[in-house]
This record gives structure tokens, C-alpha cells and sequence, in this order.
């Protein structure tokens, strides 16, 4: 091992190790603030290692691991993700009765894999950094046990995922057979040198796409995803939505990228016609919804067909590198106001699954204007209206799209991004033309989250430049 | 602080009230409705400060250096994507137009909302105030109007809306002017349906919202395909850069052989039909008319309907690209064929309206008719002009109208009577009882008739029939005469039977002028409405000709790269719109001077069963429903009833039974429910419905969820083994 | 036919009747017994293939280790049978069709589609023994192995966090 | 010397049957030994894949998916029995609280 190896993986390892210090020190001192601030400090010390790795564009371990920009943008995310976890997460546990401090532990190693995920350059790597980030998030589901909606939630959710994750490692079989090798850029050599053997490695690929599809809940993979949202506690939900979504399209993204462009011919269309249904199928059937966990899973399925849209122009290679910092980009600002979202969503739920009805948002526009002021913004934002984060990131989407050629693709997701308009301001209106006695829980960090992801939703849409440039460079690096 | 820098401020202060008001100030009237007006004022100020240095600069100079100033917003690939805001002659005027009918309509509603009124003995929330009973100084009890529940949420609506509207004007370029736009398509929809307690009221709002919608996304469309063929969105760029009109228009698009430019062309002109209401998208805005009356001026005169008329004429160097000496491009054949027949079609159905707004609200449709087609037909100042002159004059009957409808409100309080105040029917004689009412009214019915030489309308409607008559453009001259003729006669209809004559009810004797809130705005109104077509008179018009100079025209034509020239003058569009305007308003008082109380039309009888057609305007909202509708309906309850109820299939094709039914289900719930029964029902008792019919896809089984993911991917993979891969 | 296709072909024939046997035994320590009689035939299977040292890895963590800890969860929790249950009709079927169809395009690939197969190499001495895999997987795979420590701790944590009694209950 | 493509045919079968497995059984642990044959089934492609080009590595990527397999069975089985303290039952078709 050499310090280069040491290097590219040394804010994961802070984490793993304090993860692990975490575990012992809540054991024994069994303060479950402590724990809250402990985990909350690492994450901000990893946070910062993180951050100090931008452009450094180190490769590590015989090529396992890549640490270019892309990487770490996404780490940003995901450990960005986890603060915003905490903080949702820090009362909730509470009021819920469900405070135990494995909460962090595993939430920590939960990031972890996610950050393997993103460095990862390596099949088995992404292979086990799959594992890695899923493991933990399937016992989150299950946190609020004996609620048996919570334990159903982790046992749908871990069914999935195990059978997903049987096609990801048949993909990866297959993939090596036709290459002789798991390494992206092995793969991608091979098939540059006419070695590889076209269509296992296409049926290897298309297994491994399909895992995937599962785990960023792509129609027709989907269908787990309301029921785990709704059963899994708010505050798992909240991370597992930006988190595991993020984390799927990194590897995604990384592998046909990196590996696959070659295949861009046949994988294209299915990615078209994936992210066509995915748009289509999350935005109508979140019409139907009255429960608000629910009407957000199928807005989360919505939002990966449009994430997944970017990956259709991926083996154009002028294209590619536009379209994965769109995608890049729009994960950020779906991470910012889903976060938003969830946070208000907390505020209003109460105890025993209660709260959680569309109709228990009435006449919060009354009672708690800031909040519904908030919870505006954040719908606006998702349904794409300017000047939101939202609708930054679609425009950068839809003009990728239309780069790469994909008009009709472009078409169909304005016209989805149209339909939800229909259920996003449906709670606006009903939060503000309905008359109801809604209570809803204050609490400094839950309001902090809330006044943070809106204005942030706002101002960084004014202000995206920065972001923008930094996305566009995150992939730059990468090929 | 740089003029630049105050047209970048503009829009800010009616957004920073809005955001005020529903903050904090929510529950203060006074507060509220100050802080609203105060930002228009200093919206309009702005703006009037704007006008000045923009005209002091000078036609050609403005219009060859507009007042510009951009920022780089979002980053491309090798550029940036910029934002900015420009005023250039077309903007100047724009604005001229915006801020002081803006700002009237706010002061306005002050008066409207009943400011000052005590509080409704059962007014609640969502519903119009129904007045309040008091006790005087004798121990008399009376009723009076009471004041709006919701008036501060009132205040902070308009005054994004205002927001939306100055954002529009002051766009250098489309995508900021499409974000006006749809901020002015989300208030219209919050404000039609303010009073969303009357089940009429959310119906409206739905209607607004889907119709509109429909433009805007063919709109979207062509910004789409705009963006993507120029690879900019600023409007100069693309007006002045005579080589990329010239390639767009000769490119052809792939689509019913247009050209790459007439294409983008009628995808925004559709774009223009639903927000200006044009045939066949129009029938929202009669129903609009559920909103308070401040609400119908603001979306039906000043600000909403006019944006969708000024974003054709801003791209009008796009639309007319490739024109050749008097030859019509396809979208502006397109625009001179729809906007001629909606002037005929709505002057029409305005004939039989009885409602004082729905006459208006017909009219508007009808006068936006004339400059759509004024447009189509290269008539581009004209088009401006009417704009203008409309504006104001529509503005001041709109807020005449309500003025009346508040005096007629007094009155049935007063008598208790329990009839329509909105029925033209129902009124008369209401000229002694509320004057300063009448002469505005009447100034602005003359502006619309376009009575010769005094009022507004008629410059800029005569310049439009002169345009079209020297462009040889006969059938566009004809139907619009035509429409003209029946535009003077239905606001002399109006004008008759709401002021003159005796009154027809109790209520009406007793209808009271109203408060100088109100009444200030239409003094100022009016001044518009008959003075400002003073800027327009063309040079050559017989006596007064040349002794203003023709203003308007020398200044705004320098918007464009290519200044067109003055039409020349000719007697017979003169004298046919002398005869038109002056022939109508006297058939009008002459059918209409003396129906007596409680008679019916007098046209009634006569023209039978072309009079209920009218009134039922041509049963489009009936044939939408028979078109879109019933068939969904049809198709769920038929087609998917009968697959589901004798399993014909068992297995798989019962479960795509299922989802057709659920779709069929979403489309009886979308459609029918939320337009017949209305929102709230909607929001609550058919969204359980769907959800509990979607119920069957969903069935909570993982092992299904697998199958079917599984089911789609083998039959993927099949297709492609079997066709993809063939050697 | 050679002797080494008859052993491959009665193996192969043991794997898919004892694989046949998980999908149809009624009760779940049958199944449990049959995974574990696959397993041992796919450990031989290893063998012929070279790789000695995993296939006592393969006897000893999934026949030895795994499957132990599925037969003890199966008789604490007495599960071994179900009771009847409203399992929906087409469900069964269209699986087992869906099943017959993704076989055909597998088989449809792999003899008709795939290029020719490449020739077995011949093997290095000590080839699968320990050695030689602890020397790639320390030295190649070292990551991945150290992942897999940490993904194993977090099993055990998540173990313990699902399965031990709740302080919260008495607290809260 | 046998074909490689038997080997990878007999790994094919066995993920069939393994994916038919979860498909169509109702008790939660058999369903969970039918993911382990799944993996099991990628187990015996890598090793195929090894013999046929000489190298090791798929020999030890086996390792690494029988660990994965461990973790993944011990969450599990965790997770089957806690469902069963609140349920007292383990059928999945009766895990469908969760719809609509």
C-alpha cells in the first residue's frame, strides 16, 4: 500500500474509523446527544478531507478506486446529505421513541458506502460499496420496529435489494467472462482491442443495469419504492431518497461512461425507453396519491427518470461530459429541496403514523405562513418553476438532452414536468385554501433544515454559476 | 443610481409586498393594503422615470442603443447563458401602459374589497362578502357591504401578479419573459379562483389553468426549438442578425412544410391563443370572470391577456421573416385568419350577453382578435396602438363595471331585493344616481365603439382598417368592419341599458356612487381612453393631420430593424369606420332606449334561434364536452367496465384490463370531477379514489412488484435477441 | 463421451433436482437440506474447475456456516410450514413461463450467440490453492477485502440492532 | 475437458431457478435461500470464467460475494425474526400492509 492508495481513500477511512469509535463511545456513555454531535462532527471533519481532495485526481489501489472531481462532488452530496439527515433525524427519533444511537452509527456507514460508490472503479467494488450503503439503510427502514409497517418496509426493501443485487453480481460474472477482467478501464481497453466478447458482455451490462434500476427505482423497477417510503421512518426515507438515488446513478454513470460507451447502441434505447416510462409512470400515478410519503416516492421515481434522462446521450462522447454534470447538477438541487420537502413532512407527522394524510396539510398556509412559505418553494421547486433550484437543474437536463439529439425525450419530459404541476400544487392549494387545525412541531434544528434548503432552493437557482462550473469540471477530469 | 440599474428594480417591489403581506402583515388591512400600494406607486414611478429618459433620448437612438443591461446567469459549455433587461421603444411604451394601469387597479381595489366596511355578519373565508347589518345613531338597522375576508391576501397576490407583468416587459430576452409569464399563469389561477368556496369559482380556476396550459406547452415547444436552432434566447440577437432570420427562414423544419421560422412562429402564436384567449382557446376567460372585478381588469385588460398580444408583437421580426413585398408568412396568415374571426366570433357572442362582465370579457377577446390580426397582417404599430389604447379603455370599463355592480350591491341592500347585480337587465337609469360612473363609463364604451375623432379606439382601430384596406387585405377589412359594427353596437347596448332609461329595478333607484378609491382611477382611466390616441394621428389625415406629428409611429418603429412606413391615407377605411362606429352605437340606443322593467331582449324574439346560440356562445364549452370529456368518460366506464366485469381474460391481459381501467379512471377523475364538481372535492374524496383504484397495480405483494419488473425485462431482452441482434 | 462429461452431466443433473427441490418441498427444512446438497455438488464443481482452497470455503461457510444458521432460524421460529394463504392465481404461472422464456434466450446466446469459446488454459502449479489467492487478495484485492470487514461488522450491527429486546419500550 | 459454456448454461439454470424461487415461494426464508442460490449460480460463472482464462481473480471475487452472501443472510434472518415477534408469521403475502 502505498501513500497515493492511502490518500484517495483516507476520508472514507476517517469515517469507517469514526463510525466505529461512534459504536463504542455510545455503548458505553449511552448519551444519545453526544452521539447526535459526535456523529455530526465527523461528518463535518470527513466533510472537509473531502472537500481538500478537489482536484487532486488520484487513482489507488491497482486502479480499484478513482478520485477525480466527479467523486468528489457526489462524496459532497452524500456527506451533505448526512448533516441534513441528522438534523431531521436528531428530534424525530425522539418524538418517535425510536433514540438509539446505531441510528448514526449506521447511517455513518451507510455514507461510507455511498462514498465507495463514488470512487469506486472497479466492479467489485462497486459491487460491495453496493452492499455496503444498502445493508445499514435496510435495518434504517426497520428502525421503528415492532412498528410493522417500519419492519415491513426493511423486509420489502431488503427483498429487493438482495435480488437486485443477485442480477448486479450475475452482470458482473458475465461482464468478466467477456472481458477477463472487472476493472472499468480494463473493460473499456479490451473492447477497444476487439477482445471482448460483444454480447455476453451486453447481457452482462444489461444485468447490471437492471440491478441498478432497482436501486434508483426506475420504472418498471420501481414498485418497492412507495412502500418502503412510506413505511420507513421519515428521516431514513429522507436520506435514503437522496442517498441511494445519488449513489445508484454514480455507479451508473460511472460505469457506462467509463467502461461502456461502445454499447451505446443497444443500451441507448433502453435507457430512452426507461426514463420515457419512469417520467411518465411516477408523475400520473403521483396524481392518485393522498398520502404525502407516498405522493414524495413517486415524485422521487419521476425525478430518477429525468436524472436518467442525461444518460441517454452517454456514448456520444462531446455530449456525454454535458450531460453527466446535468445530472450531476440536478441531483443537487433535488437533494436540497427533497431534503426541504422531508423536513416539513417531519414537522407535520406525528406519532403513530399519523399526520401524514394530504388533507392534514389544510390550512397550515394560516397558521404557520413560514412554513407553508417554505413547503411552496419546495414544491415549486420540484415541479421545475423558476426561480428554483428546480428548475435550474431541468433546464440544464432538458438542454443536454436536446444536445444529445433527443427531442422527443425532451418532449416528453416537459409535458410530465406539466403533469406535475398538477399534484405539487395541489399542496399548495391545500395548504392554503383549506381550512384545518394543523399542530406542528417546532424545533430549532427541524426549522433551521427547513429556513436552509428554501433559502438555499431560491438563492443557489439565482447564484448557480458557481455550482454549475463546479459540476461541469466534476466530470472533466474523469475522461 | 444608473437608469439600468432602476429597470433592474422595477418589478422588485410589488414582489417584496407580496412577500411582506403573506409573511407578516397578514393579518393587518391597513398594513397590507399600504404596503401593496406604496410598492406599485414606486413600481410606476420607476417606470415613469424610465419613459422619460427613454423618450428624451430619441427615437432612432433608443432604438438603435437600447437602455441594456444583461448578466451572465447560468453557464454553458463554451458560454453563458445571459439574463438581462432592455428597454427599448416597444418596452418604453409597454411600460407606459403597465404601470399606470397597474397602479390605478391597485388603488382601486382599496375601494372594491370595501375597505373601511365593518366586518360580514357571516362572511367566511373563500366566499364573496355578504354584506354586514349596522345600527345608526336612531337605533335604524341597516345593511351594508361588508369588507373581504381575505383582503390582505387579496393585496399580496396582485401584487405578484404586478411582479410577473413588469418581469415580462422588461425581458431582454424569452426565457425571463416566459418566467413572467408563468408567474402571471400561477396568479391567474390563484386569483380567479380567490373566492374558492363557490364551486363556480374553482371550476373557473381549473378551466384557466388546463386551457393555458395547453398554450404553454406549445410555447415551451418553440422557445425549445428557438434555443435550439439559434442557440440564444435574447431578442436582439436573434432580430438583428439578419443573416440567421434569413437561414431560418429558408431552412425547412420537417413539419407541414414550414420553414424552420414558421415554425417556431405558430408554436408560439399557440402560445399567444391561450393567454390572449383566442379562438379556440378562449373559453376560459369568459369564465374568469369569477374572480373580484380588480382581478378581471388586471387579467383581462391591463396585464395578462395583453402579455400574450406583446410577446407576438416583441417577436414579430420572427414571425414575419421571409415575408416578401406584402406576401404573409404561415404564422402570420395563421395570426390575420384567427385573430379576424375571434373579433367576429366574440363581438358576436357579446351580443347576447346579459352579465355587464361577461359582455366585457367578450369584448376583450374580440378587440384582442383585432390585434392579433392587425399583427398578421404587418400592421405592426397599429397592433401596438390598439394594444395601448385597449388597455386603457378596457381597464377603465372593467373597474366602471364593477364600480356599477358595487353601486348595484348598495341598492339591493338597501331595498333587500333579492336579484342579479351583475344583469344588465337589471339596472338603468343609474346615470343620475352614480355620474362620475357614467361619463368615465361612457368615455371608455366610446373608446371601444371607436366614436370618431375624440376617443383613443378610433385612431387606433381606424389605423388597423386602413392598414388592412391599402394592403389589399379584403376579407380581414370586411370581417373586421364588421366586428366593429357589432362592437359599437353592444356597448351602446351596455351603455343603454345600465345608465339611461328609468330604473328597471328598486335596487337600481337606489344605487349609490362609490367610494373615491374607486372613482379616482376611472377619472384617470378616462383621461387615457380619450386622450391618448392624440399620439397616433396619422400625417395625413384630412384637417387635423400633421398638426400633432404622428409620435407613436416614429418612435416605436424603431424597434424593428426594418422600419416600415406610414400607410397612406384613404377615404374608404375612414368613412367605413365613421359608419360602423357611429351606425352601431345608434342602433344600439335605438333598439335598447326604452325596454321596460322586467322585458325581455328585444333582440330575442327576432333573431330566435340565432339569439340563443349567441347567448350559449356557439355551445363551445358543450362541444369541448362532448369532444373531450364524455368520451373519457365513455371510455372508462364502457370499455373498461365491460373487460373488467366479464374477465374475459384472466391473467396477465386482466391486468392490463386493470391499468386501462385506472387510466380511464384518472382521466373520468381528472377531467370530470375537477371541472364539474370542483377542486376541493377533487382534492379530497376522488383523489381516494383513484388512489384506492391504483390500489390494484400496487397490491403491497414484493413478489409481484419483481414479477412484473421481470416480465417487462425478459420481454426486452427478447426483442432485442430476436431483432436487434439478427446477425 | 468421456468420463469427465458424465461427471459433469450427473452433477449438473443433481444440482438442477436438488435446485428443483428448494422451489417444490413444502417444508422449509427439506428446502434448507436440499440448498445444502446443491451446494456441495457446485463445491465440486469448483474442484474440477481448479479452484481446491474455494471449494472448502464453499463447504464450510455456505454448507457449514450459512446453512446452519438457516436451519436454526427455521426451528427457533418453528416455521417450517406455512398455513393456506390468498396467494393470487396468474402469480405462479406467468413466473414459471417467465422462467422456460429467460432459459431460451440464455441458451439462445450462449450457443448460438457468444464468439467460440476460448481454449482452457493449462494451469499453473498451485493454481486456487491458498497461496495464490491470499497473494492476490492481499495484494490485488486488498480493498475490497478491508471492505468486506467493515461490511461484515456492519451485519453484525445490524443483527443486533433488529433483533435485541428495546430499552425504548420500558423508557418511553 | 469440458466446454465452458455448459458451465455457464448449468449457471444460468441454477439462476433461474434460484430467481423462480423468490418469485414464487410465500416463506421468507426459503425465499432468502433462493438469493443464495442465485449468488451461488454468479459463483460458479466466475469460476468457469477463471479456469477458462488462467487467471485467479475470479476465484477470489467469490470470496467476496460469499461474505456479501453472509452479511446479507445474518440482516436477514434478523430481520425475518423480529418480523415474527410482531407478526407471528413469516408468509410474505401476508406482508402487505403497505399499498395502494
Amino acid at each position: 500500500m502505498t501513500t497515493t492508495d492511502l490518500l484517495s481513500v483516507f476520508p472514507l477511512l476517517i469515517l469507517i474509523l469514526w463510525a466505529c469509535l461512534v459504536l463504542l463511545l455510545d455503548v458505553f456513555l449511552k448519551r444519545e446527544r453526544l452521539t447526535t454531535i459526535l456523529t455530526a462532527i465527523g461528518l463535518v471533519v470527513t466533510l472537509g478531507f473531502s472537500i481538500s481532495q478537489n482536484n487532486l485526481n488520484l487513482t489507488g489501489f491497482n486502479n480499484m478506486v478513482v478520485v477525480d472531481n466527479f467523486a468528489v462532488y457526489l462524496n459532497i452530496i452524500f456527506l451533505g446529505s448526512g448533516l441534513l439527515a441528522i438534523s431531521l433525524a436528531h428530534d424525530y427519533l425522539k418524538r418517535m421513541g425510536i433514540n438509539r444511537g446505531e441510528f448514526y452509527v449506521l447511517l455513518m456507514f451507510s455514507i461510507s458506502g455511498m462514498m465507495l460508490m463514488a470512487i469506486a472503479a472497479d466492479l467489485i467494488v462497486f459491487f460491495l460499496a453496493l452492499e455496503l450503503l444498502s445493508i445499514p439503510l435496510y435495518v434504517l427502514a426497520a428502525f421503528a420496529r415492532p412498528r410493522v409497517e417500519s419492519e415491513e418496509a426493511g423486509m420489502k426493501y431488503f427483498l429487493l435489494g438482495a435480488f437486485s443485487g443477485g442480477f448486479v453480481v450475475y452482470g458482473i460474472a458475465l461482464v468478466f467472462g467477456a472481458t477477463a477482467t472487472t476493472n472499468l478501464s480494463g473493460i473499456a481497453a479490451r473492447i477497444a482491442e476487439h477482445q471482448a466478447d460483444i454480447p455476453l458482455l451486453t447481457i452482462g451490462a444489461a444485468l447490471i443495469l437492471v440491478g441498478f434500476s432497482f436501486k434508483v427505482a426506475v420504472v418498471p423497477f420501481q414498485m418497492w419504492t412507495p412502500d418502503v417510503y412510506h413505511g420507513a421512518p421519515s428521516a431514513v426515507t429522507a436520506f435514503m431518497a437522496i442517498g441511494a438515488k445519488a449513489a445508484g446513478f454514480a455507479a451508473l454513470m460511472r460505469i457506462f461512461v467509463a467502461a461502456l460507451p461502445t454499447l451505446s447502441e443497444q443500451i441507448t434505447p433502453i435507457i430512452w425507453v426507461l426514463a420515457a416510462l419512469t417520467m411518465i409512470v411516477g408523475n400520473i400515478v403521483a396524481v392518485a396519491q393522498s398520502n404525502i410519503k407516498r405522493m414524495l416516492a413517486y415524485s422521487s421515481i419521476a425525478h430518477a427518470g429525468y436524472i436518467l434522462m442525461a444518460l441517454v446521450s452517454y456514448g456520444q462522447s462531446s455530449v456525454a461530459s454535458v450531460s453527466v454534470s446535468a445530472a450531476l447538477f440536478y441531483l443537487l438541487s433535488y437533494a436540497v429541496t427533497n431534503f426541504g420537502a422531508w423536513a416539513v413532512v417531519i414537522a407535520v407527522e406525528k406519532a403513530e403514523g399519523k399526520g401524514l394524510a394530504l388533507d392534514d396539510y389544510a390550512g397550515i398556509g394560516r397558521k404557520y405562513p413560514a412554513l407553508a412559505a417554505a413547503m411552496a418553494i419546495f414544491m415549486l421547486s420540484f415541479t421545475g418553476v423558476p426561480p428554483t433550484l428546480g428548475f435550474v437543474g431541468k433546464f440544464y437536463l432538458f438542454r443536454a438532452v436536446i444536445d444529445g439529439g433527443y427531442i422527443g425525450l425532451a418532449v416528453i419530459g416537459v409535458l410530465t414536468s406539466l403533469i406535475s404541476a398538477f399534484y405539487y400544487l395541489r399542496v399548495v392549494v391545500i395548504m392554503y385554501m383549506r381550512d384545518g387545525e394543523p399542530e406542528v412541531r417546532s424545533e430549532p434544528w427541524l426549522n433551521l433544515t427547513t429556513a436552509f434548503t428554501a433559502i438555499a432552493t431560491i438563492v443557489l437557482s439565482i447564484f448557480s454559476a458557481p455550482i454549475l462550473q463546479w459540476a461541469s469540471q466534476a466530470i472533466l477530469s474523469t475522461f | 443610481m444608473g437608469i439600468k440599474t432602476l429597470i433592474w428594480l422595477l418589478p422588485l417591489p410589488p414582489l417584496l409586498a407580496f412577500f411582506i403581506i403573506v409573511l407578516f402583515t397578514n393579518r393587518k388591512k391597513a398594513l397590507s393594503h399600504t404596503i401593496s400600494v406604496g410598492a406599485a406607486f414606486l413600481s410606476w414611478l420607476g417606470s415613469m422615470v424610465v419613459f422619460f429618459f427613454a423618450v428624451q433620448k430619441g427615437a432612432h437612438q433608443l432604438g438603435e442603443h437600447p437602455f441594456a443591461s444583461s448578466i451572465n446567469w447560468l453557464p454553458l459549455a463554451d458560454k453563458w447563458l445571459k439574463i438581462g433587461v432592455m428597454v427599448d421603444p416597444l418596452t418604453a411604451v409597454g411600460l407606459f401602459f403597465v404601470a399606470w394601469t397597474v397602479f390605478m387597479i391597485f388603488i382601486y381595489s382599496i375601494g372594491y374589497q370595501n375597505y373601511g366596511q365593518p366586518k360580514g355578519d357571516h362572511d367566511q373565508k373563500g366566499l364573496p362578502p355578504h354584506g354586514a347589518t349596522v345600527i345608526d345613531e336612531q337605533g335604524h338597522k341597516h345593511k351594508v357591504p361588508s369588507i373581504e375576508p381575505m383582503y390582505s391576501r387579496f393585496f399580496a397576490f396582485i401584487g405578484l401578479f404586478a411582479f410577473g407583468m413588469y418581469t415580462l416587459i422588461i425581458s431582454d430576452n424569452m426565457l425571463t419573459l416566459f418566467v413572467g409569464w408563468e408567474i402571471m399563469g400561477l396568479c391567474s389561477y390563484l386569483l380567479i379562483g380567490f373566492w374558492y368556496a363557490k364551486p363556480s369559482a374553482r371550476a373557473a380556476m381549473i378551466k384557466a389553468f388546463i386551457t393555458t396550459r395547453v398554450g404553454d406547452v406549445f410555447m415551451l415547444l418553440g422557445i425549445g426549438a428557438l434555443y435550439a436552432f439559434t442557440k440564444t434566447l435574447n431578442f436582439r440577437e436573434i432580430f438583428f442578425n439578419e443573416e440567421l432570420l434569413h437561414k431560418m427562414a429558408t431552412t425547412p423544419s420537417g413539419f407541414f412544410g414550414l420553414s424552420v421560422a414558421g415554425l417556431i412562429g405558430i408554436l408560439l402564436f399557440i402560445g399567444t391563443v391561450g393567454k390572449s384567449a383566442q379562438f379556440p382557446l378562449h373559453v376560459w376567460l369568459p369564465d374568469a370572470m369569477e374572480g373580484p372585478t380588480p382581478v378581471s381588469a388586471m387579467i383581462h385588460a391591463a396585464t395578462m391577456v395583453s402579455a400574450g398580444v406583446y410577446m407576438v408583437i416583441r417577436m414579430f421580426p420572427l414571425l414575419s421573416a421571409g415575408a416578401q413585398h406584402g406576401e404573409l408568412t404561415s404564422p402570420m396568415m395563421a395570426m390575420a385568419f384567427i385573430g379576424a374571426f375571434t373579433a367576429l366570433f366574440a363581438a358576436s357572442i357579446a351580443l347576447a350577453q346579459n352579465d355587464i362582465k361577461r359582455v366585457l370579457a367578450f369584448s376583450t377577446i374580440s378587440q384582442l382578435g383585432y390585434m392579433i390580426a392587425a399583427l398578421g397582417i404587418g400592421a405592426y404599430v397599429a397592433a401596438i396602438f390598439h394594444l395601448l389604447t385597449h388597455a386603457f379603455f378596457k381597464a377603465l370599463l372593467f373597474l366602471g363595471s364593477g364600480s356599477v355592480i358595487h353601486g348595484m350591491e348598495h341598492g339591493i341592500y338597501h331595498v333587500d331585493e333579492d336579484i342579479d347585480p351583475q344583469n344588465m337587465f337589471n339596472m338603468g337609469g343609474l346615470r343620475k344616481k352614480m355620474p362620475i360612473t357614467f361619463w368615465t363609463f361612457l368615455a371608455g364604451g366610446l373608446a371601444l365603439s371607436g366614436f370618431p375623432i375624440i376617443t383613443a379606439g378610433f385612431w387606433s382601430k381606424d389605423e388597423i382598417l386602413a392598414d388592412a384596406f391599402s394592403n389589399g387585405h379584403w376579407m380581414v377589412f370586411g370581417t373586421l368592419a364588421f366586428a366593429a359594427l357589432l362592437t359599437a353596437f353592444y356597448t351602446m347596448r351596455q351603455i343603454t341599458l345600465t345608465f339611461l332609461g328609468k330604473p328597471k329595478t328598486r335596487a337600481a333607484g337606489h344605487a349609490q356612487e362609490t367610494h373615491w378609491t374607486m372613482t379616482l382611477p376611472l377619472v384617470v382611466l378616462a383621461i387615457f381612453a380619450i386622450g391618448f390616441g392624440w399620439v397616433g394621428i396619422p400625417e395625413q389625415f384630412p384637417l387635423i393631420g400633421g398638426l400633432i406629428p404622428n409620435w407613436l409611429h416614429d418612435f416605436v418603429i424603431t424597434t424593428l430593424p426594418h422600419h416600415l412606413g406610414e400607410v397612406g391615407f384613404n377615404w374608404a377605411p375612414l368613412l367605413t369606420s365613421l359608419v360602423v362606429a357611429l351606425g352601431g352605437l345608434f342602433l344600439g340606443w335605438y333598439v335598447y332606449k326604452d325596454v321596460p322593467a322586467g322585458a325581455e331582449d328585444p333582440l330575442k324574439k327576432p333573431m330566435g334561434f340565432v339569439y340563443k346560440v349567441l347567448q350559449n356562445k356557439y355551445y363551445f364549452d358543450e362541444l369541448y364536452d362532448i369532444i373531450f370529456i364524455k368520451p373519457a368518460i365513455w371510455f372508462s366506464e364502457t370499455v373498461s367496465y365491460l373487460w373488467m366485469d366479464r374477465k374475459i381474460i384472466d391473467g396477465i391481459l386482466h391486468f392490463i384490463a386493470r391499468i386501462a381501467f385506472q387510466l380511464g379512471t384518472i382521466f373520468r377523475d381528472w377531467f370530470d370531477v375537477p371541472v364539474v364538481n370542483g377542486f376541493g372535492d377533487f382534492v379530497g374524496e376522488s383523489t381516494k379514489k383513484i388512489g384506492k383504484s391504483l390500489r390494484v397495480v400496487q397490491t403491497g405483494r414484493v413478489q409481484q412488484y419483481m414479477l412484473i419488473a421481470l416480465v417487462i425485462t425478459v420481454a426486452t431482452l427478447f426483442y432485442y435477441l430476436f431483432s436487434v441482434f439478427t446477425p | 463421451m468421456t468420463t469427465e462429461l458424465i461427471l459433469f452431466f450427473s452433477l449438473a443433473l443433481i444440482a438442477i433436482i436438488t435446485g428443483l427441490g428448494l422451489l417444490i418441498s413444502k417444508n422449509a427444512i427439506y428446502a434448507a437440506l436440499y440448498l445444502v446438497l446443491n451446494f456441495f455438488t457446485i463445491a465440486i464443481f469448483y474442484l474440477l474447475l481448479g479452484g481446491a482452497f474455494i471449494a472448502m470455503a464453499q463447504v464450510s461457510v455456505y454448507a457449514g456456516a450459512i446453512m446452519v444458521l438457516f436451519l436454526f432460524v427455521i426451528m427457533i421460529l418453528g416455521a417450517e410450514k406455512l398455513g393456506k394463504s390468498n396467494t393470487v392465481a396468474w402469480q405462479r404461472p406467468v413466473a414459471i413461463i417467465l422462467s422456460i422464456i429467460l432459459l431460451i434466450e440464455a441458451g439462445y446466446v450462449l450457443f448460438w450467440r457468444t464468439a467460440p469459446v476460448q481454449a482452457a488454459q493449462t494451469l499453473p502449479d498451485g493454481f486456487g490453492g491458498p497461496a495464490s489467492i491470499g497473494n492476490v487478495l492481499l495484494n490485488n484485492y486488498l480493498l475490497p477485502f478491508e471492505i468486506t470487514s467493515v461490511l461484515l461488522l456492519v451485519a453484525m450491527i445490524g443483527a443486533i440492532v433488529l433483533t435485541h429486546k428495546q430499552k425504548t419500550d420500558k423508557e418511553v | 475437458m469440458i466446454p465452458t459454456t455448459y458451465y455457464i448454461v448449468l449457471s444460468a439454470l441454477l439462476f433461474t431457478i434460484g430467481a423462480l424461487g423468490v418469485l414464487i415461494r410465500r416463506n421468507a426464508i426459503i425465499i432468502f435461500m433462493a438469493i443464495e442460490l442465485m449468488l451461488n449460480a454468479a459463483n460458479l460463472a466466475f469460476v468457469a470464467f477463471t479456469r477458462m482464462y488462467g487467471i485467479i481473480d475470479g476465484q477470489v471475487f467469490v470470496f467476496f460475494v460469499m461474505t456479501v452472501a453472509a452479511a446479507e443472510v445474518a440482516v436477514g434472518l434478523a430481520l425475518i425474526v423480529a418480523i415474527f415477534r410482531t407478526k407471528h408469521n413469516i408468509d410474505i403475502d401476508q406482508l402487505n400492509n403497505l399499498k395502494g
